[in-house]
């Protein structure tokens, strides 16, 4: 896959823009308290994604990517954010997002988990040529960064806003450092992810209906004592 | 064919000889304790009046109780045709070792035990108890002095054990010496003698032999008695064969008869006042005192097997 | 063609059971289409057995001799189910009252199961594998919560957050295999295709190589169940009804070790096999044991059951990670003979379940008095499950035992300590709810839910005592592949 | 006949044993029919299997190979002179019991009669495959098939929380043993498939001695469990009351000696490398078995567990005879090792025979009286005469009393021990007539509790039970076979010597020196040690007649019956008779360090003495609360929070990622 020339120039600082803000939202995201503003933290790596998708499709001419930024514009940044505020105001959810550990700790522990994600793609991006240097290491530390989220957060909406997170940094993975997945794979990705998210709905509506709460202590019956 | 005569000879002189030891026994024990005996003789007064007098049957009593007397006495019987005591190389000698010996006196113990607790009554049960707890205390001790005997002589066959220490002329071992003993105490607690159990008691709690016989009567009671003393004259003959048996002589030599004919009657009075002198040392132990007892058996007995393998005499 | 047609088989049912998928024609349409996919999947079998390995849809769909063995058994074990699936569903709609579009969603999402499983073993391409292992999660996440119950609800939501998160690290490992792959393979959309990756894989970055199976190991290996990430796997075995047990037990593990296997060949190319060995048997082994003693204080019956497939599959984990072709032979037999036998041991503990109204072991008494055919039913599948002969699994625990004594002896007496202590902590369970008086007031099963578990077992036992030659030439070739 | 191969005619039994068990299955609905029908046609193919064993102790070894379940993994069978003579083994004790079993089994419903001949059969017939067993995985199916059809037998009547949980500790103990033997199998195989070829390759397997001394400490251990030995034996007590009295009689009689001949075959046959230190282990291990054994055997209170104590007893015996053998060849003794292990051989068919005789007995006392507790029990030699009188046989043979056949072996084991000092090693040598010592107190405490045995059940006066009948014509049959045959090797020893020739030829390429006639024993030299038993018999049958003659001639009168004396106590009531553990009480005293007692109080509100085994206190509950206290850490992971789930995956992926960055 070349680039074009020209694009060297401008497009991949930007890229790397993109990829900085990226992290940066999944870092905002793991500080953040309220729900709502998770949401929208979320809707804007869509954004970022869907951007960045766009970016790749340019610099590298592929016109499928086009495609996939569409998509992901679409579901990412407005479709799921949307659904999951209308989830919120019907389900009557709100309140803060209460953290397992307090939120300094949490920052300081993603802190390390990026230096932990870059010194692990090192080697990685040593390999690779100019265009994509790095783009793994982020794509580790955003993945790495939002399951951290989902092991500090208690409520059920918290932790799929930390999955949907997960696979937000997973697809700038396949876009970026790989500059697009095959289209059928990126296919049944988006496929699943719909699925997956159509299934999200129906449970919060079953979990609602039988606990009155979306709060994650109530699945917690099941244990060995 | 002067074999088995002689192994004839053998069996009738112990049979018949018998009461006579216990009677010596008993005299000599009465004189060591200041009373006066009833005679050497009195055991076979006791014997022919039983054996006149008419024998009971407990009710609920099996076939048993009737057949362990002539059992009982018919095992002894046979070990005196087997152990040396006449002469070695008898022709029913090698029909059993030592080994087998040992087992022959089990045997009868069995039955005896077997037809007290026929009988079912409390003494009878406490008797057979404690009978086979000695026994089967007494019995590794016992081996233990046997072993030390046919590792000398390489040999379980009593015949060939007297054939071979006879060679040996006066020299002593050590390792016989411990066996001695421990085939004396075991000698003692066998044959029901004082430290371990009391031949004269009538204290019922006390009993050990004497409980299991408590129902027989007549003729059985005799045959009872009657193979209770060959029984010990046969373990008396057996300490002789292991530990003295010079002048027992080869089968069908019938010259040397009187020299182990005087030779016998020596060792066996010599025998019969160790015994009565013991008896009237001792006091009769608790009977939990009694496994002690018999340990040190089994002691002695081991360190004779250990000292003939240190000192490979 | 003939791939396409076991997949377009399977597939078809899925609109037909969404449709018209309720009632006592919804499950015997069900039966219906899953003997039609196992006599595919035979003319399938033919077909290897005469060509050979082959793939097919510009090389999108592949079948070779280690997919052939796995799509056969999860042939049998999807026509097993949908048998079972039809006296056991029929009690449990009356007892839930489940409605007829519940019942249609069952039937539908069951049937996609089965055919994500099959799509994940026939496909060639590493992403598709992926979307198939994703859809099978999503599918059977609702089968788990069926009956609305608080507890299903749990265990379904827990199965899908880490399920779902599992797979997102295999999506990333499978991303790295990609980008690994482009740089031998260039930006082709066929790079990720298996056989193509094969014959390149010993010039894939080692680097990435090695993350993307740490990735992806982690990843499936949530799937497979291996320790410590094999928490949901109790909870979902003993919520969701036991068809969907059995199933889970029986293909998705089987399935999830498949793609580590099929990933593990092509690392084994970039890297020194001992990396993936040591992996895989330090999985293998943790899971074996903390499975067991986990065992050992259950109360619950088809947690225990659960338990027990973590244990199996950390068996069988194990055996791929000696190594060794006859390791590598006798993990596959364990991966057979346990998804035979595990889902024969959901049917009938099923039943009986379903019969006392209780999964507790303590109230789960007098099985043979109660029906013959199910106490033994339970009784051998359990014996079986235990490694008794003349079980396939005897057979295969057999060559597990002492290919480790000869290549890891160290590790043997872990192993045997596992196995101990299952045996301890299975055993006087199953006499409890075997033997007995039968508890007053339950009426006898069904005999005809009972059916495929003696099917299934006396599979189990031709595995253990003659192994059809086809199959013993297609698991040498697979173990052969296997040993790289 | 001679010249049908004894290989098919092994395995013809075997198959048609199966045949048996499936029809008698099928037949299950005609319960008379199928008990009357299958179990007589077992006894005559428990002929076959003998007629077989016979054969194979003359033929030449002979195998045969079928395709497995993999093609490298054949089944693999043999016959050859070790085989047939535990085939002679258990084919002669299974023909007795099968008889009994024709009529011991009249009360059973046909639906557990129908399961009970499958199993019985299975049983039987997995016993029979372990014999033919030519390979290391044949070996073991068979082993297992053993063990897992004799556990349904025990476990046969399940109703009873007690049986199951004896079979649940029988098959528990039974698995890990075969795991052990498994392993000892594979160290022993080393190579990758030596797996599926026969014993023979094993033969020499060139091992190094700590992987030879494993092996051997593995199968030891493994076959140990089966066998009894010391701290595994604690299934053989429970398993054994459970299980209805032929079972108990076959496991008792040919399945432990399975153990021992998986010994022979692997530990004795294969491993030639032999550690100094492995005779006298199996020694000591052999001895304090027995003693154990015997000494709980004494204090036990009901007949089947006093049975299974006095197994693990007689298997003890059996072991130190073996380990004795062991040390004898170790120094190339092969003669004397051959003596040692001709007593152990010997032993084992008495066992068989003694043992499966009390079973069933103790079974025909079941039946007659409708308990196997000794302190219901009593008198029984009124009420069931014959079946007194052949267990009063079984009882002195076990005790080791001249003339029967217990006596034989326990003088063959001595004249072993005696043999010592021709061991080099002096240390060795000087302690081993100790160990003669303790077979002897073993031997004598033996008497003692089967004394205790017979004297409390059959002899005084009925304790509970009341009502007794005799055993039927089947019942009485089995037990007057088994009785023949333990007078007959009491008194024919030398015939019996003669058939293990051969297979001491096969162990040791040496059997035992000719013997002069056959009615003497004189495996060493005459000079050495004899015995004649059926010198011994006549002498004593001749003087027994004698003095019968003799006193009834001249002193004989009628007896006359009266009330018992009781040294003249007026009131007399049976509980005044030992009871089963008073009659051990001087044991419990003097042992009392050994025996954890605590008082109970019973239903009647008296306060009873209860005798556990010390090594279930001792071993088994620690470990069972190691395991459970495992358990319980391992569960803490399981505390059903989800975040808590999800740090583990995010640790596990982290630390991978550490480790092989």
């Amino acid at each position: 896959m070349t680039i074009a020339a020209q694009g060297l120039t401008w497009g991949i600082p930007l890229l790397r823009l993109l990829a900085a803000l990226l992290l940066l939202l999944a870092f905002a995201m793991l500080a953040q308290r309220r729900l709502l503003t998770l949401i929208h933290l979320l809707a804007w790596q869509g954004v970022v994604l869907a951007a960045g998708t766009a970016l790749v499709a340019l610099l590298t001419g592929q016109a499928e990517l086009w495609f996939s930024a569409t998509l992901t514009l679409a579901l990412k940044a407005i479709l799921i954010p949307m659904v999951l505020h209308r989830l919120l105001r019907r389900l009557q959810v709100r309140g803060d997002v209460e953290a397992v550990l307090n939120i300094p700790v949490t920052l300081l522990a993603g802190i390390a988990l990026v230096i932990f994600a870059f010194s692990l793609a090192a080697p990685i991006s040593a390999l690779t040529g100019t265009v994509t240097r790095g783009m793994v290491g982020i794509a580790l530390a955003a993945v790495l960064l939002a399951f951290l989220m989902m092991i500090t957060r208690h409520k059920a909406i918290s932790q799929v806003v930390g999955f949907l997170a997960i696979d937000n940094g997973l697809f700038f993975a396949a876009t970026s450092a790989t500059l697009g997945m095959p289209m059928v794979v990126e296919l049944g990705v988006a496929l699943d992810a719909l699925i997956g998210f159509v299934i999200l709905g129906i449970f919060f509506f079953q979990m609602r209906e039988t606990f009155d709460s979306m709060d994650l202590r109530h699945l917690e019956r099941i244990r060995e004592e | 064919m002067t074999a088995i005569l002689m192994e004839v000879a053998q069996v009738l002189l112990v049979a018949f000889l018998a009461p006579l030891f216990a009677g010596l026994l008993r005299a000599l024990r009465a004189i060591l304790q200041n009373r006066r005996p009833a005679g050497c003789w009195q055991n076979y007064r006791d014997l022919y009046r039983l054996f006149h007098k008419e024998s009971l049957q407990a009710e609920g009593t099996s076939w048993l109780f009737r057949f362990a007397p002539y059992g009982i006495f018919a095992a002894f019987c046979l070990a005196a045709g087997i152990i040396p005591i006449l002469a070695t190389g008898l022709p029913l000698a090698p029909a059993a070792d030592v080994i087998a010996l040992v087992g022959l006196f089990a045997l009868a113990r069995v039955f005896q035990v077997l037809a007290a607790m026929d009988t079912g009554t409390p003494f009878a049960t406490l008797g057979a108890h404690r009978e086979m707890l000695i026994a089967g205390l007494a019995e590794p001790a016992l081996l233990a002095t046997l072993f030390t005997a046919s590792l000398l002589s390489q040999s379980t066959s009593l015949s060939v054990i007297v054939a071979h220490l006879e060679q040996l002329r006066f020299a002593l071992h050590p390792s016989m010496v411990f066996a001695a003993t421990a085939f004396f105490m075991v000698l003692l607690a066998e044959n029901a003698r004082i430290p371990v159990d009391n031949p004269a008691t009538h204290l019922e709690l006390t009993m050990i032999h004497e409980a299991m016989l408590l129902e027989y009567s007549g003729r059985h009671l005799a045959l009872m008695e009657w193979g209770a003393q060959i029984k010990l004259v046969l373990y008396v003959a057996i300490g002789i064969a292991l530990f003295l048996p010079w002048g027992i002589a080869p089968a069908g030599q019938l010259t040397a008869l009187p020299l182990t004919l005087t030779a016998l009657l020596l060792k066996f009075a010599a025998a019969a006042l160790a015994l009565a002198s013991v008896e009237t040392l001792l006091a009769k132990l608790r009977l939990f005192r009694a496994p002690e007892f018999m340990a040190t058996a089994f002691l002695l007995g081991v360190i004779g097997l250990l000292s003939f393998f240190m000192l490979g005499a | 063609m003939s791939i396409l047609l076991v997949l377009i088989c399977a597939a078809i049912g899925i609109p037909l059971l969404a449709l018209w998928g309720d009632g006592r024609r919804g499950a015997v349409m069900f039966i219906g289409i899953n003997a039609l996919v196992l006599l595919a999947i035979l003319a399938l079998a033919l077909r290897v057995l005469w060509n050979g390995p082959f793939t097919t849809g510009d090389g999108q769909f592949m079948v070779d001799d280690l997919s052939i063995v796995l799509v056969l058994v999860a042939g049998v074990v999807g026509l097993g189910t949908a048998f079972f699936s039809r006296s056991y569903m029929a009690r449990e709609i009356v007892h839930w009252s489940l409605s007829r579009r519940r019942v249609r969603l069952y039937h539908a999402m069951f049937q996609t199961f089965l055919t994500t499983m099959l799509l994940a073993l026939l496909t060639n391409n590493m992403g598709i594998l992926w979307v198939a292992m994703e859809g099978a999660t999503l599918s059977t996440v609702l089968l788990v919560s069926l009956f609305h119950t608080a507890e299903g609800l749990e265990a379904a939501w827990k199965y899908f957050i880490l399920c779902g998160v599992g797979l997102a690290m295999a999506l990333f490992g499978t991303i790295l295999l990609y980008f690994a792959a482009q740089k031998v393979l260039g930006h082709d959309a066929n790079a990720l295709l298996w056989t193509h990756l094969k014959t390149v894989r010993h010039q894939l970055q080692p680097q990435v190589m090695a993350i993307a199976f740490i990735f992806m190991l982690v990843g499936y290996g949530t799937k497979i169940g291996l320790s410590p990430l094999n928490n949901w796997l109790p909870d979902a075995h003993a919520s969701g009804p036991s068809s969907v047990s059995a199933a889970l037990s029986g293909l998705l593990l089987n399935v999830a070790l498949y793609a580590v296997l099929r990933v593990k060949v092509l690392v084994d190319g970039a890297l020194d096999p001992d990396f993936s060995g040591r992996l895989l048997m330090g999985f293998g082994v943790l899971s074996l044991l903390v499975a067991a003693f986990s065992i050992l204080r259950q109360r619950d019956v088809k947690r225990l059951f659960a338990y027990s497939s973590i244990e199996h599959m950390g068996l069988a984990t194990f055996a791929f990670g000696i190594g060794t072709p006859l390791a590598s032979f006798a993990g596959l037999l364990h991966m057979i003979s346990h998804s035979l036998t595990k889902s024969a041991v959901f049917f009938s503990v099923g039943q009986a379940v379903q019969s006392i109204g209780s999964r507790e072991i303590q109230r789960i008494r007098g099985l043979l008095e109660l029906s013959p055919f199910l106490g033994w039913a339970v009784m051998l599948a359990v014996l079986f499950i235990l490694g008794m002969p003349p079980s396939g699994i005897f057979l295969s625990e057999f060559l597990i035992v002492t290919s480790t004594l000869q290549v890891q002896p160290w590790l043997t007496p872990f192993l045997l300590l596992g196995l101990g202590v299952t045996f301890a902590g299975i055993f006087p369970r199953l006499q409890g709810m075997v033997f007995g008086p039968a508890p007053a007031g339950v009426d006898a099963p069904p005999v005809s839910g009972i059916v495929p578990v003696f099917v299934q077992l006396s599979l189990v036992v031709v595995l253990g005592v003659f192994v059809p030659w086809t199959l013993i030439q297609w698991m040498q070739h697979a173990a052969r592949l296997l040993h790289g | 006949m001679i010249s049908c191969l004894p290989l098919d005619l092994a395995i013809g039994a075997l198959l048609l044993w199966l045949g048996l068990g499936l029809s008698g299955f099928l037949l299950g609905g005609w319960p008379t029919l199928a008990r009357r029908l299958i179990f007589p046609l077992s006894s005559v193919v428990a002929l076959l299997l003998t007629i077989a064993g016979f054969t194979a102790l003359t033929a030449t070894p002979d195998n045969l190979l079928l395709r497995g379940p993999l093609p490298a993994l054949p089944w693999s069978f043999q016959t050859d002179p070790l085989s047939g003579y535990f085939l002679i083994l258990l084919g002669s004790l299974a023909f007795a019991v099968s008889l009994f079993s024709t009529g011991y089994f009249q009360s059973l419903p046909g639906l557990r009669l129908r399961r009970l001949l499958l199993q019985y059969h299975g049983f039987l017939l997995g016993m029979g495959l372990v014999l033919l067993a030519n390979n290391v995985f044949t070996f073991l199916v068979a082993w297992e098939i053993m063990a897992l059809t004799s556990y349904f037998l025990v476990v046969t009547e399940h109703e009873e929380a007690d049986n199951r949980r004896a079979g649940f500790l029988y098959l528990l103990i039974a698995h890990l043993g075969a795991l052990a033997i498994l392993l000892g199998f594979v160290v022993l195989a080393g190579a990758a498939m030596a797996q599926g070829g026969p014993f023979s390759a094993l033969l020499h397997a060139s091992l190094s001695p700590f992987w030879a001394s494993t092996a051997f400490l593995l199968t030891f251990f493994g076959f140990g469990a089966k066998a009894g030995l010391l701290p595994l034996h604690l299934w053989l007590p429970e398993a054994h009351p459970a299980a209805p009295a032929p079972v108990s009689a076959l496991m008792s009689g040919a399945m432990l000696q399975m153990a021992f001949y998986g010994l022979l075959r692997v530990d004795f046959l294969c491993l030639d490398a032999l550690a100094p230190w492995w005779g006298p282990l199996v020694l000591v291990a052999g001895l304090a078995t027995a003693l154990f054994g015997v000494l709980f055997a004494a204090i036990q209170t009901d007949m089947k567990r006093l049975l299974a104590y006095s197994s693990i007893e007689n298997m003890g015996l059996i072991l130190v005879a073996f380990g004795l053998a062991l040390i004898f060849r170790t120094h190339g003794l092969n003669a004397l090792a051959a003596l040692a292990l001709a007593a152990a051989l010997y032993h084992a068919l008495n066992h068989a025979f003694f043992k499966g005789l009390l079973f069933l007995g103790s079974g025909s006392v079941l039946h007659g009286t409708g308990s196997v507790a000794m302190d219901r029990l009593g008198g029984l030699i009124r009420q069931m005469p014959q079946t007194a009188f052949f267990m009063l046989l079984g009882t002195l043979a076990i005790a080791g009393l001249p003339p029967l056949n217990g006596f034989v072996s326990e003088w063959l084991l001595l004249q072993a021990f005696l043999l010592s000092p021709a061991l080099p090693q002096s240390t060795l040598s000087a302690v081993l007539p100790l160990a003669a010592s303790g077979v002897v107190l073993a031997v004598a405490l033996a008497a003692y509790a089967m004394v205790k045995f017979y004297g409390i059940t059959f002899l005084g006066q009925p304790r509970g039970a009341r009502h007794a009948h005799e055993a039927g014509r089947w019942e009485r049959a089995a037990m007057l076979l088994l009785s023949i045959a333990c007078v007959f090797l009491g008194l024919f020893p030398d015939l019996l010597l003669r058939l293990l020739y051969p297979v001491l030829e096969e162990m040791l390429g040496q059997g035992l020196t000719a013997q002069p006639g056959w009615w003497w024993l004189t495996p060493i030299s005459a000079q050495r040690a004899s015995y004649s038993p059926v010198l011994f018999f006549l002498g004593m049958a001749a003087t027994l007649g004698l003095s019968f003659f003799m006193i009834w001639r001249f002193f004989g009168r009628p007896l006359r019956q009266v009330a018992i004396w009781a040294c003249g106590f007026p009131v007399r009531t049976p509980a005044m008779q030992d009871s089963p553990l008073g009659f051990a009480q001087p044991l419990l005293r003097i042992f009392a360090p050994l025996y954890p007692t605590e008082r109970v109080e019973d239903a009647d509100s008296r306060w009873r003495l209860r005798v556990g085994d010390p090594v279930y206190r001792g071993l088994y509950q620690p470990l069972n609360r190691i395991a459970f206290w495992l358990s319980a850490q391992v569960l803490r992971l399981q505390r059903g929070r989800i975040t808590l789930y999800l740090l583990y995956s995010f640790l596990t992926l982290l630390i991978l990622l550490a480790i092989w960055r």
